[in-house]
């Protein structure tokens, strides 16, 4: 699993051969809109096509490719994947679905997980048979973990589980759940007092009800919990480790690199999409790009497109970072989030009386994809800590400014 | 470049229709009701329509001569703003557009043919769009042939189409623009294309036509100003209907704002969310002031320049105050912002639908730049 | 002193002679950048200047014309005050300087002054002889009144007085300060320990020392009172009463019609302005005003320009303003001040290279007038309560959100 | 439409440079400093400018076989940065400039004669305008007089014209750019007009120019395309010093949101101030990331289009965000902001300079979509 040096040409090879794969095998349009994240899962139509695609990649040996080789995996370096991912985004082929099992729970059993909880989990995982979900949120709690009220007792080899989780995204398809609950109510242990398990979803005791989107469409669960017995077995760590276990999974969203088994979660949105659409509409009888203040507009946000990437390039140099150490990675998701809601919003207005239409339309530009994505970007200025709480977390750790 | 026309009137009819406008759509709307309507096909309750004709309100802006009350286009600005503060979707403004236009440009038999029955209630509508782009010249040709012309093409995204009974559509004759009195039962049901709207309280449709018969009598020869005239007074309707929908996306962020706590304290107190919301306030009150100064001196006729100048500026700010309003209505209801069942998922989406309506914002200021500095 | 009817011919036949007047004796270019508003008389040369042009527009009649006539004025009813005032404002004359005299002080007197008070002041606030100006702002206490400092002790037929005064405009020329000191030190009476005196500022105890602003000029003093000993009968009103008398002078504001003396107190900038200026610039070797995007720029400002005077308006109309009561008056300093510094600020960006000269440079566009604008504006964006506290204070008592 | 050059370098002779600049400045100047300077005639230390010559970085960018040290203009930028960062005003920024141009466009004998004393510290600058339009085409001319030519006419806003030692004028032959290298001593004291600027830390003169006498050898014939880099080079280091500058401003908001008091409590724990300090974070975090990646880029021939783009954002970005910040400071600064004490008035005043240097924002952008849409 080290990263052994690999020839220059040996990689380009690789690189050569799936870029080659993807473009013979990259899916057709299914004739309906493909998500852009897995929260956006609202149908066993949309589910079965990804589940499809996902086991294809992966039995393609395109996919956990880093991951030890008796479990699914490959056993390669992580850069083999890191290519890999790199051709799937340039190739814009759908994600992978099974994002939880991927990025979060299947690293964290590579990690600290037995020889039989890899046995277990980590192939279906891969093949997407076994599908994942998280039950971090709980209703009227934000996205203070500290809060969690949903409590784990513990009743001889078992834990009983009370309470109910937010947000769960997949909870309606979902095998496993990474839960954080509560094993300890003293008041005086916030963060010590919550365990972490990999609870089955499909047991008595535990429901689901689906949640609609601004969007109209479903992806969301509420998980509900009522004396739920799951085997104390799937405790992961010791009991009251769950925060820390909570906050080791945040380094795995670095990609393969860090132990993800790869595959793309997002189909990212880009100025330069923007501008294709610009290109086909028209403002007052002449091309929407002949229009200055389209064009200003659009320049506006490729200049903030680019400094976001740059950003990302320029904090790997401490010296180009010494004024306001640690800015760049703790501004990145207030940055990135708010560009991105920009950037949707704009390509509304770039559609002229097109952007009146939605998703089902026919005649919809790009079958309605930019208002879903306006509509679905807002998941993310909410989700995860809402642009204001960012704003404060900046504020406060970066510039040193007090609390409220 | 002379600006200083600030004229502000609000006349006993205005009063009178103001108060009665407030009642009625409280009575008979709100965003539960609004949802309901959502899966009809119509998307509107014809009782409600029905006592929209009792109360005069179909002929508001007729002439009494052809059974209106005659209290001008500016009489019916109170009644839409409340419908859009209770999220009222009926094909009004549509119906006060057709009617105005014929009212405006109709020869006089043409006026005692088509008003009366909108007076009664016949529903009208105004099908401009060629094309997406509200900026563009009229293009659907009307060819001569024998004693009447032939009409032959599309229409894009007509408001109220298939509930209309009578359809005013914008074509041309040699370039010259025309609108042409169309009855919906001229037309098969299967050439009306519903369109699937962001907002899903609003009805669309585009329209094919195949080769209709046009006979002189339902052409209404125009100017390039009626054509500039009717689009603003879309424009001014429109706007004044986002006044109130922002006003009622406000009160439910400032509902939200004062029940809702986090880490111990009520949302509201964050300035992060109190002053972008005191931001809205700001905007919709100026949206509102340039509305009722548009409908303080809009003319009967062919409108002056500050008509002109006040139905850009209303709809221009309007617009552009939905628009935040709506996107920070969902943002400040956190995780439940994000769901269906939020009403600020129906405010977002009538913003993105308001926004485009006769041109968005840019669209007006560049016609505004041309009047003041060209 | 009432408005009686007089004929529309007597009035236009009025407004027709003070245009005229204004025409033939509107002073010319004295060579200097006159001041926009009275806080920034910074030397003796604009102070002597603007103390000639008042003193001509009073001794010629047009100026406190609705003052009684015994005491420098014509008794006449105000609406020709407000004919001459709107007629100053559109020949853009000079402003009358003396303003807290002519705008406070004076009207207050008038009110609520004794015989003997009026005989002594008012005259000379309408001739420019006696300068006023306003003591109620102190170090450290922003704007918040209750926390005035400054102390006034009564000692037999005297107040000793000792503190000091902070945004004193012309401290150091005036001959009376209307003065709020605190008269009682009991905790619980923050605003009734609070009287108000006609104060005299040339007496032994009473110092100031000028603040340079952002503008590089003066007008405002700090102000130290030091064992100053003001005669008993400099209070106003009675001992304990300043806090109301205060709030009694905010309604003079509105102009000739509530007993100001009249005169225009501010020269104010305008969006027609700002495209006067972008009429002698280019962008890209083209008139700024054929610039797509300055045209942009410019058509919001002019809708919001417009917004703000229509809604003067609309105010007055009760029915219009029935969703959200007070929202107008209430928010009208937020809006005109915020928008005040977009516009000034903008019409630097107008200037292209010369936006960088300053008041002094030969080549100035307008002696450099918009680029001390926009610096002086901030004076009203912080003066008065911030912007940030105007916001709170429209969130907090228009729309009903809770205190910080 | 290509866009992914995202290469950000930071070689060891910036990462050595950047080490000194940041000693050099923080012991050679502070906003205390610059105050003082603003009252000296040419705005700057002449002690400061020798230790800049022993550091040796009047001749950074300059090739070693003229006395340089060849490490190209990019090792400039920090130094620039940390210049603007502790107020500094310095002809630094002129300096590079015209010696980069003569190292560019002069030919051998022009970079033997004039390379060395600049690297000894002779001290160049660039004059650019005729007007003042920094989007305009060139247009002092010289006129052709037997075996030289004779200049006459004027530049505007020179910066530091009048420390410098030598001045490289635009201008044209026959509507073809040149680039004439002028020595100071060739004017006349009273030919050079000090401009009274908003900035009072900077220095920029008039220059005007009567019949002086241009041998062959002091032309540098230019093409648009040296023209067009010179400019872009010019608002890299402009945009460069910005950052420095928002850097500070920052630095001098938060100092005073986390020590003052308002209502009891300290002012920058108010979401109204926190949230756009916290803007102005980013928006620096932005500009600088641009900076260094055009830094990284650019050419010491004629520039790429990746290096154009480069370029122009980082000096769109780094003007908005500079004079968001300045305006700001003032305003978070309250009644303190509105002095001249307070070091927020240096700021406002140089993100006025500096916005409108080598044009402003909008001009850049419109130069962006020319190269990237056209």
């Amino acid at each position: 699993m080290h990263n052994n040096k690999h020839s220059k040409t040996e990689l380009s090879l690789f690189r050569k051969k799936v870029s080659e794969w993807l473009r013979i095998n990259k899916p057709k349009d299914p004739g309906f809109l493909l998500p852009q994240t897995f929260m956006e899962i609202g149908s066993e139509q949309v589910l079965n096509f990804l589940r499809e695609w996902q086991f294809k990649l992966w039995s393609s040996g395109f996919l956990g490719m880093s991951w030890p080789s008796e479990f699914g995996g490959q056993g390669l370096p992580p850069i083999f994947q890191k290519i890999a991912d790199e051709e799937m985004k340039k190739q814009k082929v759908p994600i992978c679905f099974n994002v939880i099992g991927l990025g979060w729970a299947g690293p964290l059993i590579i990690d600290i997980g037995t020889e039989e909880e890899k046995r277990k989990y980590l192939k279906g995982i891969l093949s997407g048979d076994d599908i994942w979900c998280q039950g971090f949120s709980e209703p009227n709690h934000g996205s203070d973990l500290g809060s969690i009220q949903t409590k784990a007792e513990r009743s001889q080899d078992s834990y009983i589980v009370n309470g109910s989780k937010i947000w769960t995204t997949m909870g309606n398809f979902a095998k496993y759940m990474i839960l954080l609950a509560r094993t300890n109510n003293d008041s005086d242990r916030r963060y010590d007092g919550l365990s972490f398990f990999l609870a089955p979803m499909k047991i008595p005791g535990v429901s689901t009800s689906p949640i609609r989107k601004i969007t109209g469409d479903y992806g969301f669960t509420e998980t509900f919990f009522t004396d739920a017995k799951i085997p104390a077995s799937t405790l992961m760590g010791e009991e009251g480790h769950g925060w820390s276990l909570a906050m080791k999974l945040l380094q795995y969203e670095r990609g393969a690199e860090a132990g993800a088994a790869g595959g793309i979660s997002i189909i990212p949105t880009t100025v330069e999409d923007v501008v294709e659409v610009a290109k086909t509409t028209k403002k007052d009888g002449i091309s929407s790009l002949k229009d200055p203040i389209t064009r200003d507009e659009l320049i506006k946000l490729l200049i903030d497109q680019k400094a976001i990437y740059l950003g990302e390039r320029r904090a790997t140099f401490n010296e180009l970072c010494m004024d306001f150490p640690n800015s760049l990675p703790l501004s990145s998701k207030l940055r990135m989030t708010e560009f991105s809601r920009r950037l949707r919003q704009y390509a509304l207005t770039v559609q002229g009386a097109a952007a009146a239409v939605y998703v089902g339309d026919k005649k919809a530009i790009q079958s309605g994809f930019w208002q879903r994505a306006y509509l679905n970007n807002f998941s993310t200025t909410i989700g995860g800590g809402t642009s204001q709480i960012q704003a404060n977390i900046v504020g406060e750790h970066v510039l040193g400014l007090p609390k409220d | 470049m002379e600006f200083n026309n600030l004229k502000i009137d609000f006349t006993e009819e205005q009063s009178m229709v103001n108060a009665s406008a407030k009642e009625f759509c409280a009575d008979n709307s709100d965003t539960k009701r609004a949802r309901q309507l959502i899966d009809s096909e119509l998307g509107f309750d014809t009782d409600t329509w029905d006592e929209i004709i009792q109360l005069g309100w179909t002929g508001i802006n007729i002439d009494d001569q052809y059974g209106g009350m005659s209290f001008g286009i500016s009489a019916a600005i109170p009644i839409v703003e409340h419908m859009g503060n209770t999220m009222m979707s009926i094909p009004y403004p549509s119906h006060l557009l057709a009617s105005e236009l014929i009212g405006r440009l109709g020869d006089q038999s043409q006026k005692s043919q088509w008003l009366p029955p909108l007076c009664d209630g016949k529903r009208g509508t105004v099908a401009f769009l060629d094309n997406e782009d509200w900026g563009s010249e009229p293009q659907l040709k009307l060819i001569k042939k024998n004693d009447h012309y032939l009409m032959t093409g599309e229409k894009l995204l007509v408001s109220d189409a298939l509930s209309a009974d009578i359809i005013i559509v914008l074509a041309t004759i040699d370039t010259h623009p025309v609108f042409v009195i169309v009855e919906s039962h001229m037309l098969k049901p299967q050439d009306l294309h519903p369109r699937t709207l962001i907002d899903e309280t609003k009805r669309a449709a585009d329209i094919s036509l195949q080769n209709i018969i046009i006979e002189e009598t339902q052409i209404m020869h125009a100017s390039h100003e009626i054509v500039r005239d009717i689009k603003l007074l879309g424009s001014l309707l429109m706007a004044a209907e986002s006044v109130g929908v922002i006003s009622i996306t406000l009160k439910t962020i400032v509902d939200y704002l004062t029940t809702r706590k986090q880490f111990g304290k009520l949302i509201g107190s964050y300035q992060s969310l109190k002053h972008p919301t005191v931001e809205i306030l700001l905007e919709m009150d100026s949206a509102k002031s340039l509305v009722y100064h548009a409908a303080s001196i809009i003319e009967s006729g062919t409108l002056s320049i500050d008509s002109q100048i006040a139905c850009h500026m209303s709809k221009a700010k309007a617009s552009d105050a939905l628009s935040f309003a709506g996107d920070r209505a969902v943002q400040f209801h956190g995780g439940m912002g994000f769901t269906y069942d939020c009403d600020a998922m129906l405010f977002i989406r009538r913003a993105q639908w308001a926004n485009q309506q006769f041109g968005d914002p840019q669209y007006h200021r560049n016609q505004l730049a041309k009047l003041i500095f060209d």
